[in-house]
């Protein structure tokens, strides 16, 4: 009989079909649409801004990252995703900036893909936010020819951008909290308003994300529970008083709460490992977001609300792991204290 | 009583069934050499009976138990011991074997040792030595001593008998084959266990993928017996012990205890297979059913093989390897150990070989964790494997221990799961087996 | 420390003593230096305070404070009370000693923390004579122009209460309206609100002050 | 009311004693690295946060508006004695709190944000019930930042941190992060 | 213990055991307020003079002051200069004292002061105790420089004041909130980690 040279491997030898690059990829492919929609409303500035910081993302990760991490592909989709929550007509430098932070101290610092405490994407956007918080709620008004740029995307770098005036828009967002002027859901759900680069256009990130739970490569229960409780939050307060908040649709469909909840939210790194821990950590979001868009002092506070629970993340595995089969539960736990105590006592 | 006819958790890996699902059991012929290593069993080796020279027939005890928990080992077929040695055991490692060389011409007619009406002339305690001196173990893989879990300490109460047919591990078609082709076995086996046991109720578990045994196994139980044909979820690992006895009662067994202690008596259908033999023909566990599978073997096959046949023998018997075979694997692939010595005999426990191909085993590139989650779902006893893993690899096994690691049963649906392909379940098993050396209990 | 280097432990009657010169000799020196520092701190800050009511009350050529004592406005404290107990009003007059219009200071949250202004206007009209902001921590280089920026005090100035935010270069021309800073949007109207808040709580009691002449 | 549960919000999240004021450095650095003794630290940290804004209000409104030099030395002689007396307090009335707290007592005295709680306090002239919404909140605050350093660095012990990142760079920059995550509730309250 | 020259003992503390960048001391007002250099120089002197004054005086009084209250009596020390150097600084330059508001008062609990009093100041001679003062003052002041440097350039493109790029910079204006303060100490730090392994590998190899 012949005899093959044998391999030798620990079980199970039988794996499945995931791997981390297929995951990366797939989430990479979701995004097309949602790129080809910003590109189509926002022109050639969406696609520079997106280059910007996607080679602000890369750039870190080549340099000091370990080697190979390139192929994994997640600091392409950082870059990505950053671009996407950025307003078109930022500065390039800006993006780019961004993009670099990003993936420097908010991931390589923590030592690379599955380390991070913080999404790095909008830990990224948090920095730009904190640093140039002009220049990113600088919105480009909405129509005019396709061809043209929405604002200074070539200021010299460090320099500020020349904004003229009359070309800036306001998200609805904006409008409503500082004008109160309510948007149409449909021109929310179809994407014809103002905003950041990948937001605008809440159909297309619905579908895709529909198509990466059903490949389970993102956690369902994340963006559901973060609908569920802005919808219902907001419900509440627009049934006690419809003039001064707004409805529980607009809310729904405004700003990133669509791209924040399903690309950011979800991120498998910063999101919770249990799924009693995401039920909690998408309702920590969704009322975090109702409470500082309604109460604080930003238009939009999704990245911050994802940002903040990021941070009770480790919190929620710990408090949240299941019990382990067959050992006691916490009811008979403490009826074993009680019992213990009586003893005691006796 | 009784929950659902699935436990939580689990994966669902490819079955790979349909290779030897429909193959009927055949004989092959007795290899030259036959090794019976005196540790087939969980619990001490077997102490030799025999010494170098000796003649034995098929069937004779050739070495004793060497406790209460142990077996006895029987010759598998008739020849001469030609030595008392190591020889390579599944496990890996070396161990102390009992090689006989096989009689060319005999006829291998065992000596008849048959039980007479049992029912009558024996007491359960009679039932059960008699089942230890069967040599009998458990043949879905744990090899853990058949009569020990017969023998409940006197203060506890049993219910029930929970007969395992699941099968979850893909390719094997072992359990499948003994209840397609000898129900009444299994039955007659049953019989035998609730008598002696004084248990009224008995339930079959058997996987939905197999039909025609739900089938035949419903058919054939006998008018006087309340025996159960229960249809479960197809998922690994419902055929762990644990794991079925929540799918059918919704009853977890305690950390550390056994599932007596919940009054469950948990046993392979092979097993009971073999204790009906052991009453109605007399003969000890000799033989076994065992799947020969994979893409890797040319003609996959139901076998009924003598414990201690080598492995080459077998794939022999089997139309030996294909072009691109590249790993053997003894038991499941799920749990079963990769072999690397075509000597290496079969075992009481080993319920399957499993020969993957090239493409099967295609080395596959490590990533970093990036706490997915799916490692959590899929655990079937709900630990948290990727702390777990994070900490095995930083060697901090007692942090290990306080999440739970002798919890863990090394079933590999946290490895199947895991996209970065982090060899987690093998991480736990170097620190189980660490631990182990330390003497700690896990 | 080695044992030979423990000081022998002291006794109780020395413990106290030597707390209670060092206590004292502290004492001593904060009070030569506070003595020495105290009137040019207040000098200063009286003189801050001076610049800012002149300033908001457009220079006027006198003016008067008033203190907010069981709900009326004196310009006498009762005996035995200090200033920074009671609210305080100034009450501004020209040359002719006509009554030119109250300075009031108010506080309320803004952006990051309390922001603190000044402002002058006339109770009658509500028209604005100036405003400046005290005290604000709000994001600088964005929400501090309301401190840092000149335009947007100035421009109080021709402003009635009570007012309404627009967006900058948005207005009609009507009195009530004031640019908000692009951008700090909530900044901008944390001093509205905090202005027009001002007005409905000190109008009352001012109305009936507002045609006093300088006594 | 709503001037108080401002005060609260405010002090909790929007200028968070460590996150914004840079107060209680000291704990959150050293002992953040185990989530039970961080919240420990924190639960001591509220107990000890609210006498002191109790005391501090007494000193200000009965004894030092005669002698505001004496500020400073009165406020940290009040505080060393009162973390004292607690101590002495806890350990006789319930010795097992006192073996969990025990510890992080004396740790407390030199911790700025207790100080920072009675100088602020007293540059903002909060009065009883103010001073001590002010308390609570800055205890809340300075807990809620130790408890998810802790449980950050907790998981961070297990990553590959680059050589030249470990210790308190890391810590650093996972508090700065912290702290523009915090930045969103800027505003709180403000608007409506 | 060893005993050292006083040239090591007033460089000790400026680099080697500077006590921001290794010791972590004093953390509090070398992030709180140096969002300028401006404020970063009158914090460190400020702080030099303190540490300076009470390292005089616990040094000059040490045989006088009982073991069991020396603490207290520190603190005392210390807490007298800092209200002179708060009133001080009031008098003087009004503006510089409100930008540094409470935290000038806050330099009574850096944990720096206390340490050398503790460490060094009880039991060495007054010259000695006094270059260390200066030295450890020296360091901290540096060390304030470093982070308010960076901050002030990156926050608001300028230095001391003087814009350095011209009137088009946008600044970082988060380098001037407190995320800035924790970055830009977490960054010097990395820095000097990175520098220090790099030193050492050359060294080896």
């Amino acid at each position: 009989m012949n005899k093959p040279r044998l391999v030798l491997s620990a079980s199970p030898h039988l794996l499945g079909a995931d791997s981390t690059p297929r995951i990366m990829m797939t989430v990479l492919l979701s995004l097309l649409p949602v790129v080809a929609a910003a590109i189509y409303t926002f022109g050639p500035s969406a696609f520079l801004i997106l280059c910007a910081s996607t080679l602000g993302a890369l750039l870190p990760e080549k340099l000091v990252g370990k080697q190979g991490s390139l192929k994994d592909g997640s600091a392409l989709i950082t870059g990505v995703l950053l671009g996407l929550t950025l307003p078109p007509g930022m500065p390039l430098w800006m993006a780019f900036l961004g993009g670099f932070f990003g993936i420097a101290f908010g991931k390589l610092i923590f030592g690379g893909l599955g380390q991070n405490a913080f999404n790095p994407a909008l830990l990224g956007r948090a920095f730009l936010q904190a640093a140039f918080p002009v220049a990113i709620t600088t919105w480009p008004k909405t129509g005019g020819p396709w061809m043209a740029l929405r604002g200074d995307n070539f200021a010299l770098p460090l320099m500020s951008p020349q904004v003229v005036d009359g070309t800036t828009g306001a998200t609805p967002l904006g409008l409503f909290k500082f004008e109160h002027v309510p948007t149409s859901t449909s021109s929310l759900f179809f994407g014809s308003t103002s905003g950041s680069v990948g937001e605008t256009c809440a159909w297309i990130i619905l579908l895709c994300g529909l198509l990466l739970a059903w490949k389970n490569y993102l956690n369902w229960r994340i963006p559901i529970s973060i609908f569920a409780t802005t919808f219902l939050f907001t419900g509440v307060l627009w049934l006690i008083d419809a003039n001064h908040y707004p409805s529980p649709w607009f809310m729904l469909f405004s700003g990133g709460m669509m791209l924040g909840a399903v690309y950011m939210a979800t991120d498998m790194v910063t999101s919770p490992t249990t799924n009693l821990g995401c039920w909690i950590f998408g309702a920590g979001i969704g009322l975090l977001v109702v409470i500082i868009r309604i109460w604080g002092g930003l238009p939009e506070g999704m990245m911050y609300s994802i940002l903040f629970m990021n941070a009770f993340v480790p919190f929620l595995n710990r408090a949240t792991r299941p019990k382990v089969f067959g050992a006691p539960s916490r009811a008979e736990l403490r009826a074993a204290k009680r019992a213990q105590k009586q003893e005691d006592q006796t | 009583m009784f929950g659902k006819d699935f436990f939580k958790h689990g994966v669902h890996p490819p079955e790979f069934k349909e290779l030897t699902a429909q193959e009927p059991t055949r004989r092959i012929p007795f290899p030259k050499e036959i090794i019976l290593p005196l540790a087939q069993h969980i619990g001490a080796p077997a102490v030799p009976l025999v010494k170098v020279g000796d003649r034995v027939e098929r069937g004779d005890k050739i070495a004793d138990a060497g406790g209460f928990v142990s077996v006895p080992i029987h010759a598998s077929a008739s020849g001469v011991v030609t030595k008392i040695a190591r020889a390579p055991h599944p496990n890996g490692s070396w161990s102390e074997a009992i090689h006989l060389e096989v009689d060319t011409w005999s006829a291998q007619e065992p000596r008849p040792r048959i039980i007479s009406n049992w029912q009558e002339n024996l007491s359960p305690k009679e039932i059960i030595d008699a089942i230890q001196q069967g040599g009998l173990v458990g043949m879905g893989g744990a090899a853990f001593p058949t009569h020990v879990k017969l023998s409940p300490p006197p203060e506890q109460k049993l219910d029930l008998i929970l007969l395992n047919g699941c099968e979850c591990e893909p390719y094997l078609t072992t359990d499948h084959r003994s209840m397609v082709e000898f129900p009444d076995r299994v039955h007659l086996g049953t019989r035998i266990l609730m008598k002696c046991l004084g248990v009224q109720k008995a339930i079959v578990g058997i996987e939905r993928n197999k039909p025609d045994a739900i089938e035949i196994m419903r058919a054939t139980v006998p008018s006087d017996l309340d025996i159960e044909i229960l249809p479960l979820e197809v998922k690994y690992p419902q055929g762990a012990e644990k794991m079925l006895i929540k799918a059918v009662t919704n009853r977890e067994v305690p950390t550390g205890g056994l599932p007596m202690h919940i009054g469950v008596v948990v046993q392979n259908v092979a097993s009971v297979a073999t204790i009906a033999e052991i009453f109605e023909t007399g003969l000890p566990l000799i033989e076994r059913i065992l799947t020969v599978t994979g893409r890797g073997v040319r003609q996959p096959r139901n076998l009924i093989v003598p414990i201690g046949t080598p492995l080459e023998d077998i794939l022999q018997a089997c139309g030996g390897f294909a072009e691109d075979a590249a790993e053997v694997i003894m038991g499941g692939p799920m749990m079963g150990i990769a072999q690397g010595n075509l000597r290496t005999p079969i075992l009481k426990g080993t319920s399957g070989v499993v020969v993957l191909t090239t493409e099967d085993v295609k080395p596959k590139d490590v990533y970093p964790c990036i706490r997915c989650g799916h490692c959590l779902d899929a655990c079937p006893v709900f630990l948290d494997p990727q702390i777990l893993g994070s900490l095995g690899l930083h060697q901090d096994y007692e942090t290990m221990m306080e999440h739970h690691l002798s919890t863990c049963m090394l079933c590999g649906c946290c490895s199947y799961v895991c996209p970065s392909r982090i060899p987690l379940s093998h991480i736990f098993g170097v620190a189980k087996a660490s631990l182990r050396s330390q003497g700690v209990r896990v | 420390m080695s044992q030979a280097d423990q000081p022998k432990s002291a006794s109780a009657a020395s413990i106290v003593l030597t707390l209670c010169f060092a206590g004292v000799l502290a004492g001593l020196l904060l009070v030569v230096v506070y003595q020495a520092t105290q009137p040019r701190i207040q000098a200063y800050k009286d003189k801050m305070l001076k610049l800012a009511v002149e300033e908001v009350l457009q220079h006027p050529a006198s003016y008067q404070t008033l203190y907010l004592v069981d709900g009326k406005l004196t310009p006498d404290l009762p005996a035995g009370s200090s200033a920074h107990d009671f609210e305080q009003v100034f009450h501004g007059f020209d040359q002719q000693g006509h009554s030119l219009g109250f300075a009031l200071v108010h506080a309320r949250a803004g952006f990051q923390d309390t922001v603190r202004v000044i402002f002058g206007y006339h109770p009658q009209t509500g028209d604005m004579l100036g405003m400046r902001v005290l005290e604000s921590k709000e994001t600088p280089g964005l929400g501090d122009k309301i401190e840092k920026e000149a335009w947007f005090g100035e421009q109080f100035s021709s402003c009635t209460l009570p007012l309404i935010g627009v967006k900058a270069g948005k207005g009609t021309g009507d009195r009530h309206e004031v640019d908000m800073i692009t951008g700090a949007t909530i900044s901008s109207r944390a001093v509205i609100r905090i202005l027009n808040e001002a007005f409905t709580e000190w109008n009352p009691l001012l109305q009936p002050l507002a045609e006093e002449e300088q006594p | 009311m709503g001037d108080l549960i401002w005060i609260l919000l405010s002090t909790m999240v929007v200028n968070n004693f460590t996150l914004a004021y840079f107060l209680g450095l000291c704990p959150f650095m050293g002992v953040s690295g185990r989530v039970e003794t961080a919240f420990r630290m924190g639960m001591a940290n509220i107990f000890v946060l609210v006498l002191t804004s109790i005391c501090s209000w007494a000193l200000n409104t009965y004894v030092l508006d005669y002698a505001p030099y004496l500020r400073l030395i009165s406020f940290i002689v009040v505080i060393a004695s009162l973390v004292q007396i607690v101590e002495m307090a806890i350990k006789k009335l319930s010795p097992t709190l006192f073996q969990q707290l025990g510890i992080y007592l004396p740790l407390i005295t030199t911790n700025c944000a207790i100080l920072g709680l009675a100088i602020f306090q007293t540059n903002r002239e909060y009065n009883f019930f103010q001073g001590l919404f002010f308390a609570l909140g800055a205890g809340l605050g300075l807990t809620l930042a130790l408890v998810l350093m802790a449980s950050i660095r907790e998981d961070a012990e297990r990553a590959a941190v680059p050589a030249a990142a470990r210790g308190m760079a890391l810590v650093l920059i996972i508090a700065g992060s912290l702290s523009m995550a915090f930045m969103g509730f800027a505003g709180l309250g403000s608007a409506a | 213990m060893r005993e050292t020259t006083p040239s090591e003992d007033f460089l000790r503390g400026v680099w080697k055991e500077n006590p921001v960048l290794v010791q972590m001391l004093g953390l509090c007002p070398a992030l709180a307020v140096t969002n300028s250099v401006e404020n970063s120089l009158a914090m460190g002197i400020a702080t030099f003079f303190v540490l300076c004054g009470s390292s005089l005086f616990v040094s000059l009084l040490k045989h006088f002051i009982p073991h069991e209250v020396r603490i207290s009596t520190y603190i005392m020390i210390i807490a007298t200069f800092v209200t002179v150097a708060d009133m001080g600084l009031e008098a003087l330059v009004p503006t510089v004292h409100k930008a540094l508001g409470a935290f000038i008062a806050l330099i009574v609990v850096n944990c720096m002061i206390l340490g050398r009093q503790e460490a060094f100041a009880s039991k060495r001679p007054v010259g000695r105790s006094l270059l260390d003062a200066a030295g450890s003052g020296l360091g901290f002041l540096l060390a304030l420089l470093m982070i308010g440097g960076v901050r002030e350039i990156l926050g608001s493109g300028s230095f001391l004041g003087h814009p350095l790029f011209g009137p088009h910079y946008e600044p970082w204006v988060i380098m001037i909130l407190p995320p800035g303060g924790f970055l830009t100490l977490g960054f010097w730090l990395l820095g000097m980690n990175w520098f220090r392994a790099r030193k050492q590998q050359r060294r080896v190899s």
